[in-house]
C-alpha cells in the first residue's frame, strides 16, 4: 500500500486508474517492485500478423498489447483510460467523443494524434478488423475538432456501453504516417508493430519467439515500465511447454498453454502460481452444436434429451479439472449485468434422456441404438477432443450411436459452417466482453454461408433475431441487459447450440512474476507494471 | 564307375515349408519374433472376450494406475477408459493398418515395378519419374496432406499410409524383375509364346515376391509407426483405441501419470520390433545369402 | 618318392588329409585321406569334376577354410618340410603370398574393383618386405612385364575393370608370383577365359615357373589343360584320391575305372563320319541378320556407341543337320541365338522357317511359329522357373498352344521318358535334380512343342564332362530319332568336332568361315580358325581308346 | 568440367519431376476441404462474412483453380514462389528463416546416424552371431520400433526436467543474446536431443544395411585373394571390406533423404524448432498453399541434390563408375 497516486504523476488521471494500481499494489505484497530482468512467455498459437487493428485475436494482444495500447482498457472497477482521458455520448447516441492522452509519441517519436485514430478507425476498425467491421458498420466518420479530440459519428445509434465493452480489444489506434498511402494488408509493420505501449518491438523470428524491449520514454513515466525487455516463444507442444516451465524456461504460459494434467500437477508445484484470474473477459463455452436440417435434431425433445445424457459435472471434473462451471446460455457468469442464472437447466439424467427420446418416437432398435450421430469436433486441443469423446460415450449410453468425424481446422471449418455436413460439432466460443460482439452470432441468423462461428445451424427465430437487433442499439444499460437476460432464457429453453460449460482460460505463471494478472484481461494488457524477482 | 546315373533321381528333398521353417528357426531372434506376433494376433483375436468390450467406455475412475484396481488392471486414462481393453483392441486397429496398409502399398508397387522393370524404355522412364516425384516429396508431408483431405477416419489413414509407403516396393520389384526378365527361365517361356501379362504374374511375380515379402515387414513396422505419428500429432480416428490415439492422449499426461503413454509405447515398440525381427528371419529363410552348412 | 637321393626335398607333402564338412552335408568328409606332393620346378593338376572337393585341398593347404564350419580334422600338410599346423596364425600370413601364393578362377572377382592394379600388386610387397615405395613400384612394374602386359605403367594405375579378363589374369600371376614362391596354387585359372587367351596363360605359367623354380598345385576338371601343362596328376571322385601318376601313364593308361570313364568322356578333336544333306530341304534360312547394341544413354546425351553383334549374318540349316556356331565370348554366337528365336528383336535381314519370315511376323503369327523352333539354354538352373514342378514345367509350352491340360502333362511324362528321367521326376521341383537331369528337363520342354528346329546355346558347358558327355549323348539320339535341325552354340571346340554337321566361325559379329567340320578342322582357311585351333588345350593328345567304355 | 556437365544434365533430369511435383501437389491441396482464409479466420477467433469474401478476393482464391495454377506455375517458373497470406511474407523470405535449422538439424542427424550405424554394423558383421552382434542388432531394432515422438517425450523429461541438462526445445537460448562461440555451442546444445531421437531410428537402418553388406563383402574372391597374399583381419577390413560394404549403404543415404525430411516433423513439433518441417505441417494445417509449394519445391532441390552428391560420392567410392 506504499504505492500511491502520486507516483504516477500528472500525467494519470481518473480515479479508474488509482483503482487498478491499487489493486496492483494488493498483488504485489509490499514487496518494491525492482527494475530490470526479462520475462518469458510461452505461446501455443503464433497469429504472425502483430497488428491488433487487423487481426481481433487474444494471440494478437498477448503480444502486441505490450506495445500497441487501446483507447481504453479495462480493469477489476470498470474502464481505465489509456489513449483516451475522457469519453462521452450525445443524446441520441450517434456521436461518441474522446479526449486523446497529450504528449504521447509513437516508438518512432512521432506524436499521437486524433489523426491516427481517425485513419485507423475508419480504413482498419470499419473495413478491416474482424468483428469490428460488424461493430462499426454504422460508423459515418471520425472527425478531429482538435488534435486530441475524436469524434465517431454513426448513422445509427451506438450504445455507450457496447462501445465501452468492445474498445478495450477493437480499439487499438495504428500510427497513420506510417500506413497512409500504402497497401495496408501487406504494410510491413503489421509484423513489426510501431505502437504507444510500454514496450517496443525489437523482433520476430516466425516459429520461434518475438522479443519486445523497454521504451524508456513510456509516457506514464520513466520508471514504466519495470522489465527491460518480454520474450515470447512459441511452443507448441503441450508437454514440452510444462517442461520449459519447469526448467525455469519460461515464466509465464496462459490461454491454457500446457495440458489439463499439467496444469493440475503445476498448481501443486509453490513455483507456480495457477489460475483463472485475469481472464474475466476472455471466458470460453465449450459447445454442443446441432445441424437443425437433421429432422431428428429439429425435433427439440430430442435436444433436450441429449442435454439430459450429458453429465457436465463429470465433464468439468475429468477434462477440465474442475477450473469451469457449467454454461447457461449465451453469456458467461462473467458477464456482469448481461448475466442471469433465472433459466431453464438440464440436469444429468440419463433416465429421463431416454424416456424423452422415446417420447420423441426414437425407440432403442434391436441393438440398443436409436440412431445415429456424425459428429465434428473442432480440433482445437485437448480438451475440445475429450470433450467430443466424452460427448459420444455419454450418448451411446442412452442409445444414440456417435461416429467422430476428425479434421483439421480447415476441415472442421468448412464441414460445419459451410458445407453444414455433420449432424452434432462440438468447439468453443469466446465470450468478448458483450454479448452483442461475440456470442449473439450464435443465434442470429443470416450470416453467409462459411462463416465461423455464427448460426450455420439451421435454426432460426424471428423473435430472437429481432431482440438481437434491437439490444444492439439499446442505449438504455438497463433494458440492454433485460433484453439479454430473455435471450438467454430463449436459448436455454430451444437449445439452438448447447452452451454446456463455461470455462475461463487458466495461466501458470512462475512466482518470479510480480503483479500478474491484475486486470480482467490481463494478457492482453499492456504489462506496464509487471516485474520480475530476481 | 557308371558315370550314366541321369535317370536316377536324387532322394526327394523335404518339402518347401519344412525347408523354410528350418532355415527360420536358426535366427533365434526371429523365432522371438514370431513368438511376440503370436501374442498379439492372440491379443487382436480375444479382444472380444475381454470386459469392457468397448474400449472406449469409461471404466473407473479417471487415471488410476496399474495394478491398484483389479476391473483395470492397467488403470484408466483421463476419462477413466481401461487401458487394458485400449490393449487388446489397439492389437486389433494396429494390426490391421499394418496389414491392410501394406496390401495396398505393395499391390501399388509391385504393379508399378512390374511394368516398369518388365517393358522398359519409356514405360519405365514414365513410371519411374512419377515414383522418383513420389520419393523426392517427404512422406510424411504428403501422409499429412492426404489425411487432411480425406479426413482421418481409420480407413482413410490406411489409404494414405499405403499410398506414401508404394514407392519402396516398386523400386524393390522393379530390379528384380529387370534381373529376372533376361532370366534364361523368362526367355523359355517367352519362346513358348506365353503372353506378357501371365509372363509378368505368373511366371515372374512368385520369383520376384521374396524380397518384396521381406521388405512388407519392413513396410508394415513403418505403417504402425506413421499411424501412431499421426495420432500423436492429433489426427487419429478417435472412433477407435488405437495405441497411437492412446500415446497421444496420453502425451498431456506423461510427466505424473507417463503409464497412459507408456504402456501403449511399449505395444507399439514390441509390434514393430516383431514384425522387424520377422522381416530378419523372413530375409534369411527366402533369400539365403549366407551360406551357413 | 622311395628314391630320397636325386629327389628334392618336395615343397608340398601331403598325408592322408581330412576336411570334414559340417553336419547336414552330403558326406561327413570333402576331402578323405588324400596324398600328394609336389616337387620343386614341377607342376601337378589335381583334377575333379564338380563338389570333388579339390578347391578345398587348396583352402586347406593355405589354411583358408571357411573355419569352422569346414575345417582339417586330419592328416598332415607339409610345406618345405614343416608341418603347417604347428605355426600361428600370424606365421602362417607371413607364408601366404611369400613364399605359397594363390591364382583363383574368377579374375574378375578376385581382384578388389576399387583399388588400382599397381596398388594390389604393391600391397604383396609391403606385407612382405621392407622395400621402399619406390622400389616397390619398380618391382611391381617389373612383375607387370615378366607377365607380358603390354603397357605396364599404365596397366599400374590400372582399375581391374579397365583391363581385359585375359590381362587380368596375368596381374593376379604377378601378384602371385611377386615374391617369387616356392609354392603356387593355381585353382582353374584359366576356366573362365577364352581358348586362346588360356592357351597364352598357360603358356606364361609355364614359363614363369621354369625361370623361378617353383612348386605349382594345378587345380582343374579339364583333361585337355591336363594335357597341355602337367607333369603329374591326381585324380579326385567325391573326396578320396582314385589314381596319381606321371602325367603321360594318367593321361594316356589311366587304371583306375572312374579315370577311365573320364577320360572317355572327353571329346575327340577328330570328327566322326559326314553324313550327307544335301538331298533334305532347308529349314531355316538366315539371310543379312543385324543386330546392333545402342549403349544406353541419358536423355540429354547425344552420343551412343553403336556396337555390332551380329553383322549381316547369313546361314542355313537343312533338315536333320546340326550347324554349329563358335566363337569366344563377344563374337555374337549367343545374339544370333535369340536373334533367330526372336528373343531379341534383330534390326535387320531375314531368318525364314520353312519359307515363312519370323523376324518380321507380326505377333499372331510369331505365337504360331515359336512351337516350330525351340531353345535350350546354357545354365540348366536358370533356364527353369524354381516354383514351378517339372510336369508343368514341360506340358506349359503345350497347354499356351491349346493342348487340353491333362493331355499335355501326359505327354511330358512321356517325354520324361525319352530324355531318360525316371516318371517320378514329374512331380518334383527343378531345385531337386543334378545339373545334367536339369538340363534334360529342358530339352523335353523344347521337345513338347515338337519343333522342326531347336536352338542350344552352350547347352553342355556348364556341365561336368561325364555328364556333359551323356547329354550330348542324348541330343545326337533325339536328332536321329525325331529327324531336328539343331542350330548348335558353343565356345566349345571339341563338343562341336562331335555334334556338329558344319561349323560357321564367328569373329566380332561376322562368320568369318564356315564348312563342315571335316573341312574346318583339317584345313583351316582363316587365320582365326586356324588360331582358335591351335589355341585348344591339349591338341595334341588323343584321348586312348578305351574298351570299357562306360555306357 | 566432365562433373560440372554431369551435374547440369542431373539438374535438366530433375526439372520434368519436379515440375511433376509441384503440378501434383498444386492440385492435390487444392482437393482438401477448406483454404488459407478459413484457416487464418479460425486462427482470428472468427470474422464476418464480409471480411472472409474480402480477404479470399484479396489472395485470388476466387478464381477457378485451372485460373490459380497457371497463374501459380508462371510464376513459379519465374522463380517466384509467392506470398504466404498466413506469414504476409514473401515465402522464399519464410523459407530462408526455416531451412538453417531443418539443414543443421539433417545435416547432423544423417551425420551420427551414418557414422555410427555404419561403425557398428562393421563391428556387428565381424563379430557375427556373438552376444556383442546380437546386443547391437537387438539395440538398433528396438530404436528403430521406438516412435520418435515418444523417444523424443522421454528424453525431455529425463534430460530437461530431471536432470536439467539440456533446453527443452527451441534453436537457441531466445533472452540469451549469445554471439560467437557461445551461440555456436547454445546452438548446439539445443540440437543434441532432436538429433538424438531422428538419429537413432536411422541408425538402425543403416546399422542393419551395413551388417549385412559387410557380411556379404567378406564373402567375396578378392577378400579371399587378400587373405591369401597374407593380409591380416584389419587390413582385410579397412583396405578391402569397408569401401565396397559402404557402397549399397550410400545409395540408401541418397534416398533416405526425403523420409528425413518427413521425420523431422514430429520432431521439430516436440522439440518447437523453427525448421522446415514443423513448417511443412503447420501449413498443411493451415493451407498455406504457397508456402507448401515453396517447401516441397526446395525439399525437392535438396533431395535431388544429395542425390546428386550421393552418386558422386558414390562413383568416388566405386572406381568401376563413370560419371557421363
Amino acid at each position: 500500500m506504499n504505492i500511491s497516486t502520486g507516483r504516477f504523476g500528472p500525467l494519470l488521471a481518473g480515479a479508474m486508474a488509482a483503482f487498478a494500481v491499487t489493486a496492483a499494489a494488493v498483488d504485489a505484497d509490499a514487496q518494491e517492485p525492482k527494475r530490470g530482468g526479462t520475462a518469458i512467455i510461452q505461446m501455443k498459437g503464433e497469429q504472425r500478423i502483430l497488428n491488433p487493428a487487423l487481426r481481433a485475436s487474444t494471440g494478437v494482444y498477448y503480444i502486441t498489447g505490450k506495445i500497441v495500447e487501446p483507447l481504453i482498457d479495462k480493469s477489476y472497477d470498470g474502464y481505465e483510460p489509456v489513449l483516451a482521458t475522457e469519453w462521452s455520448s450525445s443524446e441520441d447516441g450517434l456521436e461518441i467523443t474522446f479526449k486523446l492522452r497529450e504528449g504521447v509519441k509513437w516508438h518512432d517519436g512521432e506524436d499521437f494524434t486524433c489523426d491516427d485514430v481517425s485513419f485507423t478507425a475508419m480504413n482498419m476498425w470499419k473495413e478491416l478488423l474482424n468483428y469490428s467491421t460488424t461493430l462499426q458498420q454504422n460508423l459515418e466518420a471520425v472527425d478531429c475538432p482538435d488534435p486530441h479530440t475524436a469524434v465517431f459519428k454513426y448513422s445509427k445509434p451506438m450504445p455507450m456501453d457496447l462501445m465501452l465493452a468492445a474498445m478495450p480489444d477493437l480499439g487499438h489506434p495504428m500510427p497513420a504516417h506510417l500506413y497512409e498511402g500504402t497497401d495496408i494488408l501487406k504494410n510491413e509493420h503489421n509484423t513489426a508493430p510501431v505502437g504507444t505501449g510500454p514496450f517496443k518491438f525489437v523482433e520476430y523470428q516466425r516459429g520461434q519467439y518475438v522479443i519486445a524491449e523497454r521504451n524508456d520514454d513510456y509516457w506514464r513515466g520513466e520508471e514504466y515500465p519495470y522489465l527491460d525487455r518480454i520474450v515470447w516463444r512459441f511452443i507448441t507442444d503441450s508437454s514440452a511447454a510444462a517442461a520449459a516451465l519447469e526448467a525455469g524456461e519460461v515464466h509465464e504460459s496462459g490461454f491454457i498453454g500446457v495440458s489439463m494434467a499439467d496444469v493440475e500437477r503445476l498448481s501443486e508445484d509453490d513455483r507456480f502460481d495457477v489460475g483463472t484470474k485475469g481472464y474475466e473477459n476472455n471466458v470460453a463455452h465449450s459447445t454442443v452444436e446441432f445441424n437443425h436440417r437433421n429432422p431428428i435434431l429439429a425435433d427439440l425433445k430430442v435436444r433436450q434429451a441429449i442435454y439430459h445424457a450429458l453429465d457436465i459435472d463429470a465433464a468439468i471434473e475429468t477434462i477440465m479439472r474442475g477450473y469451469a462451471k457449467p454454461g447457461r446460455g449465451p453469456v458467461p457468469s462473467t458477464g456482469g449485468a448481461n448475466y442471469t442464472d433465472d433459466v431453464p437447466t438440464y440436469p444429468f439424467d440419463i433416465e429421463k434422456a431416454k424416456a424423452m427420446l422415446d417420447e420423441a418416437g426414437y425407440p432403442a432398435g434391436d441393438d440398443g441404438v436409436r440412431f445415429k450421430l456424425r459428429h465434428r469436433p473442432a480440433p482445437w486441443g485437448e480438451y475440445t477432443q475429450l470433450w467430443a469423446e466424452f460427448y459420444a460415450q455419454s450418448l451411446k449410453k442412452v442409445g444414440i450411436d456417435v461416429e467422430i468425424l476428425t479434421n483439421d481446422a480447415p476441415g472442421f471449418l468448412t464441414g460445419v459452417y459451410r458445407d453444414h455436413d455433420f449432424d452434432t460439432a462440438n468447439g468453443w466460443h469466446q465470450f468478448r466482453a458483450d454479448p452483442a460482439v461475440s456470442t449473439m452470432v450464435w443465434l442470429r441468423s443470416g450470416s453467409p454461408n462459411g462463416t465461423p462461428w455464427t448460426n450455420q445451424f439451421g435454426w432460426q427465430s424471428d423473435e430472437v433475431d429481432a431482440m438481437i437487433d434491437a439490444a444492439a442499439s439499446e442505449l438504455d444499460p438497463e433494458k440492454r441487459a433485460e433484453m439479454y437476460h430473455e435471450l438467454q432464457r430463449i436459448s436455454m429453453a430451444e437449445l439452438p447450440v448447447i452452451f454446456a460449460i463455461e470455462h475461463p482460460f487458466i495461466s501458470v505463471t512462475s512466482k518470479k512474476l510480480i503483479n500478474h494478472h491484475n486486470t480482467p484481461r490481463w494478457n492482453s494488457s499492456s504489462w506496464y507494471d509487471l516485474w520480475l524477482d530476481q | 564307375m557308371s558315370l550314366a546315373e541321369a535317370s536316377a533321381l536324387p532322394p526327394e528333398e523335404p518339402s518347401r515349408a519344412l525347408v523354410f521353417w528350418r532355415r527360420y528357426r536358426r535366427n533365434k531372434a526371429a523365432v522371438l519374433g514370431l513368438f511376440l506376433l503370436g501374442v498379439i494376433v492372440l491379443l487382436a483375436l480375444t479382444a472380444g472376450l475381454y470386459e469392457p468390450v468397448d474400449p472406449l467406455r469409461r471404466a473407473g475412475e479417471p487415471l488410476i494406475w496399474p495394478f491398484q484396481d483389479w476391473a483395470t488392471p492397467l488403470g484408466t486414462d483421463q476419462l477413466g477408459r481401461d487401458i487394458l481393453a485400449g490393449i487388446f483392441h489397439g492389437a486389433r486397429i494396429s494390426l490391421m493398418i499394418g496389414v491392410v496398409a501394406t496390401l495396398i502399398s505393395i499391390a501399388i508397387g509391385v504393379v508399378i515395378g512390374a511394368i516398369a522393370g518388365y517393358f522398359g524404355g519409356w514405360v519405365d522412364d514414365v513410371l519411374m519419374r512419377v515414383t522418383e516425384a513420389f520419393q523426392t516429396v517427404p512422406n510424411f508431408v504428403l501422409l499429412l496432406t492426404l489425411v487432411a483431405i480425406l479426413g482421418s477416419s481409420i480407413e482413410n489413414i490406411v489409404l494414405a499410409i499405403g499410398i506414401v509407403s508404394w514407392t519402396a516396393p516398386a523400386r524393390l520389384a522393379r530390379a528384380e524383375f529387370m534381373s529376372l526378365r533376361r532370366r534364361e527361365f523368362i526367355e523359355a517361356v517367352r519362346n513358348l509364346g506365353v503372353g506378357d501379362m501371365a509372363i509378368i504374374f505368373k511366371e515372374i511375380l512368385p520369383n520376384a515376391l521374396p524380397p518384396v515379402v521381406v521388405y512388407a515387414s519392413v513396410i508394415m513396422a513403418l505403417a504402425i509407426l506413421l499411424e501412431s505419428a499421426l495420432a500423436f500429432l492429433g489426427l487419429g480416428d478417435p472412433n477407435y483405441a488405437s495405441w497411437g490415439n492412446m500415446i497421444g492422449q496420453g502425451r498431456s499426461v506423461l510427466r505424473v501419470e507417463w503409464f497412459v503413454a507408456a504402456i501403449p509405447g511399449i505395444a507399439i515398440v514390441l509390434t514393430v520390433l516383431s514384425f522387424s525381427l520377422l522381416g530378419e528371419g523372413l530375409n534369411e529363410a527366402l533369400n539365403p545369402r549366407q551360406k551357413k552348412g | 618318392m622311395s628314391d630320397v637321393a636325386d629327389t628334392p626335398t618336395p615343397i608340398l607333402e601331403i598325408e592322408n588329409l581330412r576336411v570334414s564338412l559340417p553336419k547336414g552335408a552330403d558326406r561327413p568328409y570333402a576331402l578323405d585321406g588324400l596324398n600328394l606332393t609336389v616337387n620343386p620346378g614341377e607342376i601337378v593338376c589335381l583334377v575333379g569334376e564338380s563338389g570333388s572337393g579339390k578347391s578345398l585341398a587348396a583352402g586347406a593347404v593355405m589354411r583358408l577354410l571357411p573355419e569352422p564350419l569346414v575345417r582339417m580334422s586330419g592328416g598332415s600338410v607339409k610345406f618345405d618340410g614343416q608341418d603347417l599346423s604347428t605355426l600361428t596364425e600370424a606365421q602362417m600370413r607371413g607364408l601366404r603370398g611369400d613364399r605359397m601364393a594363390m591364382i583363383f578362377q574368377e579374375p574378375m572377382t578376385a581382384l578388389n574393383p576399387q583399388k588400382t592394379v599397381g596398388w594390389q600388386i604393391d600391397e604383396v610387397l609391403r606385407l612382405h618386405t621392407d622395400m621402399g615405395a619406390k622400389a616397390r613400384k619398380a618391382r611391381a612394374l617389373e612383375m607387370l612385364r615378366d607377365v607380358h602386359i603390354p603397357d605396364p605403367d599404365s596397366a599400374f594405375n590400372a582399375y581391374p575393370h579397365q583391363v581385359s579378363g585375359g590381362q587380368r589374369q596375368r596381374v593376379m600371376i604377378a601378384m602371385a608370383l611377386a615374391m617369387s614362391p616356392r609354392l603356387v596354387i593355381a585353382d582353374e585359372p584359366t576356366t573362365a577365359l577364352d581358348v586362346t587367351t588360356q592357351l597364352q596363360i598357360l603358356r606364361l605359367i609355364r614359363e614363369l615357373q621354369a625361370s623361378q623354380g617353383s612348386g605349382i598345385l594345378f587345380i582343374t576338371h579339364d583333361f585337355g589343360v591336363v594335357a597341355e601343362i602337367a607333369d603329374k596328376v591326381a585324380v579326385l571322385r567325391q573326396g578320396e584320391l582314385v589314381e596319381h601318376g606321371p602325367a603321360d601313364d594318367v593321361l594316356n593308361r589311366p587304371r583306375h575305372p572312374y579315370t577311365r570313364a573320364l577320360i572317355a568322356a572327353v571329346p575327340d578333336l577328330r570328327p566322326p563320319a559326314p553324313r550327307d544333306f544335301s538331298d533334305a530341304p532347308v529349314v531355316l534360312k538366315a539371310e543379312g541378320m543385324l543386330k546392333t547394341f545402342k549403349a544406353r544413354g541419358g536423355m540429354f546425351t547425344g552420343k551412343r556407341k553403336a556396337v555390332a553383334a551380329v553383322d549381316h549374318v547369313s546361314f542355313d540349316i537343312r533338315r536333320g543337320e546340326t550347324l554349329g556356331v563358335v566363337g569366344e565370348s563377344g563374337s555374337g554366337k549367343t545374339t544370333v541365338s535369340r536373334c533367330v528365336t526372336r528373343l531379341l528383336e534383330a534390326d535387320g535381314g531375314r531368318a525364314e522357317l520353312d519359307g515363312r519370315d519370323i523376324l518380321n511376323a507380326d505377333a499372331r503369327t510369331l505365337r504360331a511359329m515359336r512351337a516350330e523352333i525351340q531353345m535350350v539354354f546354357q545354365d540348366p538352373m536358370a533356364s527353369l522357373n524354381p516354383r514351378k514342378r517339372v510336369v508343368d514345367l514341360i506340358a506349359q509350352g503345350p497347354i499356351v498352344h491349346g493342348m487340353n491340360p491333362g493331355k499335355a502333362r501326359e505327354k511330358a511324362r512321356e517325354l520324361l521318358a525319352l530324355v531318360e528321367l525316371s516318371p517320378a521326376a514329374a512331380e518334383r521341383y527343378p531345385h531337386e535334380f543334378s545339373g545334367g537331369q536339369r538340363q534334360r528337363i529342358g530339352i523335353a520342354r523344347a521337345l513338347a512343342m515338337e519343333p522342326k528346329v531347336i536352338v542350344a546355346d552352350e547347352p553342355v558347358s556348364a556341365l561336368d564332362v561325364s555328364v556333359q558327355a551323356q547329354v550330348l549323348r542324348l541330343l545326337a539320339d533325339l536328332r536321329e530319332r525325331l529327324d531336328l535341325s539343331l542350330l548348335f552354340v558353343t565356345h566349345d571346340l571339341r563338343v562341336a568336332a562331335q555334334l556338329c554337321d558344319r561349323v560357321a566361325v564367328m569373329e566380332k559379329g561376322k562368320i568369318v568361315e564356315m564348312g563342315t567340320v571335316a573341312e574346318i578342322f583339317a584345313a583351316p582357311a582363316h587365320p582365326y580358325t586356324r588360331k582358335l585351333l591351335s589355341s585348344i588345350p591339349g591338341r595334341d593328345w588323343v584321348p586312348p581308346v578305351l574298351k570299357d567304355d562306360a555306357a | 568440367m566432365p562433373i560440372l556437365i554431369y551435374a547440369l544434365r542431373r539438374a535438366l533430369q530433375a526439372v520434368p519431376v519436379i515440375i511433376l511435383i509441384m503440378i501434383g501437389a498444386f492440385l492435390l491441396l487444392k482437393l482438401a476441404p477448406g483454404d488459407t482464409v478459413d484457416a487464418l479466420v479460425g486462427d482470428m477467433g472468427g470474422a464476418d462474412a464480409q471480411f472472409i469474401a474480402r480477404l479470399r478476393a484479396e489472395y485470388g482464391l476466387d478464381q477457378p483453380i485451372w485460373v490459380q495454377l497457371w497463374r501459380y506455375m508462371i510464376k513459379f517458373l519465374q522463380f517466384d514462389f509467392g506470398w504466404s497470406f498466413v506469414y504476409e511474407q514473401p515465402v522464399s523470405v519464410v523459407l530462408m528463416e526455416r531451412i538453417g535449422t531443418t539443414l543443421m538439424l539433417m545435416a547432423a542427424s544423417l551425420f551420427f546416424a551414418f557414422t555410427f550405424g555404419v561403425g557398428l554394423g562393421a563391428i556387428a558383421a565381424r563379430k557375427a552371431y556373438s552376444t556383442t552382434d546380437n546386443v547391437i542388432s537387438t539395440l538398433g531394432l528396438v530404436f528403430y520400433a521406438t516412435p520418435s515422438f515418444f523417444l523424443s517425450l522421454m528424453m525431455i523429461v529425463v534430460f530437461s526436467v530431471k536432470l536439467g541438462w539440456l533446453p527443452v526445445g527451441g534453436i537457441k537460448t531466445v533472452a540469451g543474446f549469445y554471439t560467437g562461440w557461445k551461440h555456436v555451442w547454445d546452438v548446439a546444445l539445443h540440437l543434441v536431443m532432436p538429433t538424438a531421437a531422428l538419429s537413432l531410428i536411422y541408425l538402425a537402418f543403416y546399422l542393419r544395411l551395413m551388417r549385412a553388406s559387410v557380411l556379404e563383402v567378406a564373402e567375396l574372391d578378392y577378400v579371399r585373394t587378400a587373405r591369401a597374399k597374407g593380409a591380416g583381419e584389419a587390413r582385410l577390413m579397412f583396405h578391402h571390406i569397408m569401401r565396397n560394404a559402404l557402397l549399397p549403404v550410400i545409395t540408401l543415404l541418397g534416398l533416405q533423404f526425403s523420409t528425413l525430411l518427413g521425420g523431422s516433423v514430429v520432431v521439430e513439433s516436440v522439440f518447437s524448432l523453427p525448421g522446415l518441417g514443423s513448417l511443412a505441417y503447420q501449413s498443411v494445417v493451415q493451407r498455406d498453399l504457397n508456402t507448401l509449394m515453396g517447401i516441397i519445391f526446395m525439399s525437392s532441390v535438396v533431395v535431388v541434390a544429395v542425390n546428386f552428391l550421393t552418386d558422386l560420392l558414390y562413383a568416388r567410392l566405386d572406381s568401376r563408375i563413370e560419371l557421363a
